[in-house]
């Protein structure tokens, strides 16, 4: 299991906002995506899970391997805990939810409504579903919010675990995790420049 | 594909799932046939065939944009096309969700809606049948619909002007059989093409849905 | 003018009703053509003039 | 890092798919508008003139007969507006050239005139022949749904914000929607006779019209024909030129 990323370009409603990305992310590694708002570090994760096609470059390893999580967890408010992490499961062919109710800590919340549940129990949830998925590349996206201290060091220790199980960790945040051994790629000074427009659905017109 | 099957089918039963709306439009409009076009036995017989199809076809459009909306709002729709399970068996069910949920329903109901309607007596047996066979296919047109409009905001109303010349054949063909079976002329002609559309169509549209879906996704 | 005899009022209203769709369609495709070109031709000066 | 190599100039496509290059599109479209347009008036002249001032009545219909004039080309113009875009839109998912989406896009208007003349010359004729305004005859009510598809077509464009997006799930629309149009075609033959008797006078004769009627139609379809050429020329010109102020006022935003 590893990922390769060869110069990789990467477009927002047409419009190349990052271009030029190369990295290597092997079992146990875990890479923090640094930059500011809108410079494209969810375009990057939705390309590389697959959501969206890339402009050009290629993308290595990625095919069945990674479980995405984004802003917005895909929970059902109607669901018990139980049953969105069970629902997760089997879609990705699995059954075991125990091993990820234990990490987030939602046993005493296994039989509520996702509906009533906190933001921050929400997002353990959401964060949760990562483990059933019993993919091995997590990519993440601004994971930490509206996690309180606790649940981000328990959010680290899920992340460390997975790591030393083999996986290996996409992550787009602004704080510190505390994991030691990260590697940060900040995307700034891969941002494309504005006449820089090969391949996009704009360069016919200009 | 099970599970989405479950899930669908759970969340639909649940509180604020939805379920029954179709259904309680089906008969209201039912009942405000008569009141519009007058109480005259012979008149609603004639027309009631016709009528609880278009009915029924409504009743299924009005739930469609529920279809994938939902699942686009909370990301579920993110998350499982990066699931192994394919955006088109993953449409097909939800599709299959959708007419259990509500076509099925619109089947049962039909026969006591054509008592009210005067229905002819063996127009119910063609009634059924046809609803039957053709309900599927308008579940699976209007995940078509649902599919091209996710991305539109309030895009209930354009959906509609989408799916319905859509709904063209299946509607012609449907109430041909219920119709011709309500008079009692042969139906096996509209019967076969019926047949021949839904399973045309389900055999295909969820490759355009797919397609559809996955352009919004981008 | 041909004697249109008693289908004067069909053949008549189907010209009139035929030429007013057309010039209509050509009206409005002018128009928008029009509007599109100096809007390009306003952007495109803006752009030059500042390089 | 981030320093992108100097790119080799891509190979630029030569002959029929170069035009697909938007700035070729338009240099074309400029040079040639306005032979089109006077050609396409000085045909719908002719064979408007010669069909309404210069054809005998048919010993049936009447003067009404001077109404195929309008409305056969019409019709005509109708339905291959609606196979030009089922090309353009095909060619835009195979090759994803930018002036075939948007040249799809620009027929979908002038095709909704053109049924809409069909429709209103088709109830205007059925007034005197049949006695009635609207009948729900299989070819009328063909176009009435054909109609309702491009309504549907144009309403996607304008709903989505995203260009390639729009052309992308137009695209599909308009291929699904031309199996759709077909088989509405044929259920909507088949509808109508279990009802009743075909009409007993068929609007369209082209293949038993005589020579009278016949020649000055051809001068007009050929009117129709040139005359929706050069409006989806120029609209896809129209098209060009707001896509490409967007992208500019896009780079400028970004700059």
């Amino acid at each position: 299991m590893s990922l390769a990323v060869t110069d990789l370009c990467v477009a927002r409603g047409g419009v190349p906002v990052l271009t030029g990305i190369s990295f290597d992310l092997a079992a146990g590694q875990v890479l923090i995506l640094r930059g500011p708002n809108g410079s494209g570090k969810t375009t990057l994760l939705r390309t590389l899970a697959g959501l969206q096609p890339p402009l050009s470059g290629q993308i290595e390893g990625a095919e069945d391997q990674i479980a995405y999580a984004a802003h917005s967890d895909g929970l059902k408010s109607m669901l018990s805990v139980d049953e969105n992490l069970t629902f997760w499961a089997q879609v990705f062919g699995r059954k075991d939810i125990d091993a990820a109710i234990e990490a987030f800590r939602l046993g005493e919340l296994r039989r509520r409504l996702a509906g009533t549940l906190s933001a921050g129990q929400k997002r353990r949830l959401g964060l949760a579903r990562l483990l059933v998925t019993g993919r091995p590349i997590w990519m993440l996206d601004e994971p930490t919010v509206s996690l309180d201290v606790d649940a981000v060091a328990m959010f680290a220790r899920a992340v460390r675990a997975h790591l030393a199980q083999g996986g290996a960790a996409l992550i787009a945040t602004h704080i510190d995790l505390g994991l030691d051994d990260a590697q940060v790629l900040d995307v700034g000074p891969f941002r494309a420049s504005p006449e820089d427009l090969a391949g996009a659905s704009d360069e016919a017109f200009l | 594909m099970k599970a989405l099957l479950a899930r669908d089918l759970a969340l639909a039963l649940r509180a604020g799932g939805g379920f029954g709306l179709g259904l309680a439009f089906f008969l209201i409009v039912t009942v405000l046939v008569p009141l519009s076009v007058g109480p005259q036995s012979e008149l609603l017989a004639r027309i009631a065939p016709g009528l609880l199809w278009l009915g029924a076809l409504l009743a299924c459009l009005l739930s469609l944009d529920r279809l994938l909306a939902l699942d686009w709002e909370d990301g579920t729709l993110d998350l499982l096309a990066t699931s192994p399970l394919p955006l088109e068996a993953a449409l097909s069910v939800k599709a299959l969700a959708h007419w259990i949920t509500t076509g099925l329903p619109l089947v049962l109901a039909a026969p006591v809606l054509g008592v009210l309607l005067n229905l002819p007596a063996p127009g119910f047996f063609w009634l059924v049948i046809s609803l039957l066979l053709g309900t599927p296919a308008l579940s699976v047109i209007g995940s078509f619909g649902a599919a091209l409009t996710v991305g539109v905001k309030r895009g209930g109303l354009l959906m509609s002007l989408l799916v319905l010349p859509l709904y063209v054949p299946t509607l012609i063909f449907g109430a041909e059989v219920a119709r011709r079976g309500a008079v009692g002329m042969e139906t096996q002609t509209p019967l076969l093409m019926l047949a021949g559309i839904t399973l045309g169509v389900i055999a295909i549209m969820p490759f355009a849905s797919a397609a559809a879906l996955r352009v919004n996704l981008r | 003018m041909p004697d249109l005899g008693k289908y004067a009022d069909a053949v008549l209203s189907s010209y009139a009703a035929s030429l007013v769709l057309l010039s209509l369609l050509v009206a409005i495709t002018l128009y928008q053509g029009r509007k599109a070109r100096r809007a390009l031709e306003a952007v495109e000066r803006k752009g030059n003039d500042r390089g | 890092m981030s320093v992108t190599e100097p790119k080799t100039q891509p190979k630029r496509p030569s002959g029929f798919w170069s035009y697909a290059n938007p700035v070729k599109f338009l240099a074309l479209s400029e040079r040639i508008l306005p032979t089109l347009w006077w050609l396409s008036v000085i045909c719908l002249a002719v064979g408007l003139i010669w069909g309404f001032f210069f054809t005998p009545d048919d010993f049936r219909q009447g003067s009404t007969v001077k109404i195929i004039y309008l409305h056969v080309p019409s019709a005509l113009m109708a339905i291959n507006a609606w196979f030009m875009m089922l090309v353009a839109s095909l060619i835009w998912i195979v090759r994803r050239h930018h002036v075939s989406a948007l040249a799809a896009k620009a027929a979908a208007p002038v095709g909704v005139v053109m049924t809409l003349i069909a429709l209103v010359t088709g109830a205007i004729w059925g007034q005197p022949m049949w006695g009635t305004w609207w009948a729900w005859d299989p070819r009328l009510t063909s176009f009435l749904i054909l109609f309702l598809f491009y309504l549907g077509y144009i309403a996607l464009w304008e709903a989505i914000e995203d260009p390639d997006t729009a052309a992308d799930l137009t695209s599909v629309l308009c291929l699904v929607g031309s199996v759709f149009a077909v088989l509405s075609r044929y259920a909507v033959n088949f509808w109508n006779q279990g009802l009743h008797q075909g009409a007993s006078l068929s609007l369209d004769k082209e293949e038993n019209v005589a020579d009278v009627f016949y020649f000055p139609l051809l001068v007009a379809i050929a009117g129709f024909v040139l005359l929706f050429l050069a409006l989806v020329l120029y609209r896809t010109g129209t098209e060009i030129r707001l896509r490409r102020t967007r992208a500019l006022l896009a780079r400028e935003a970004r700059l």
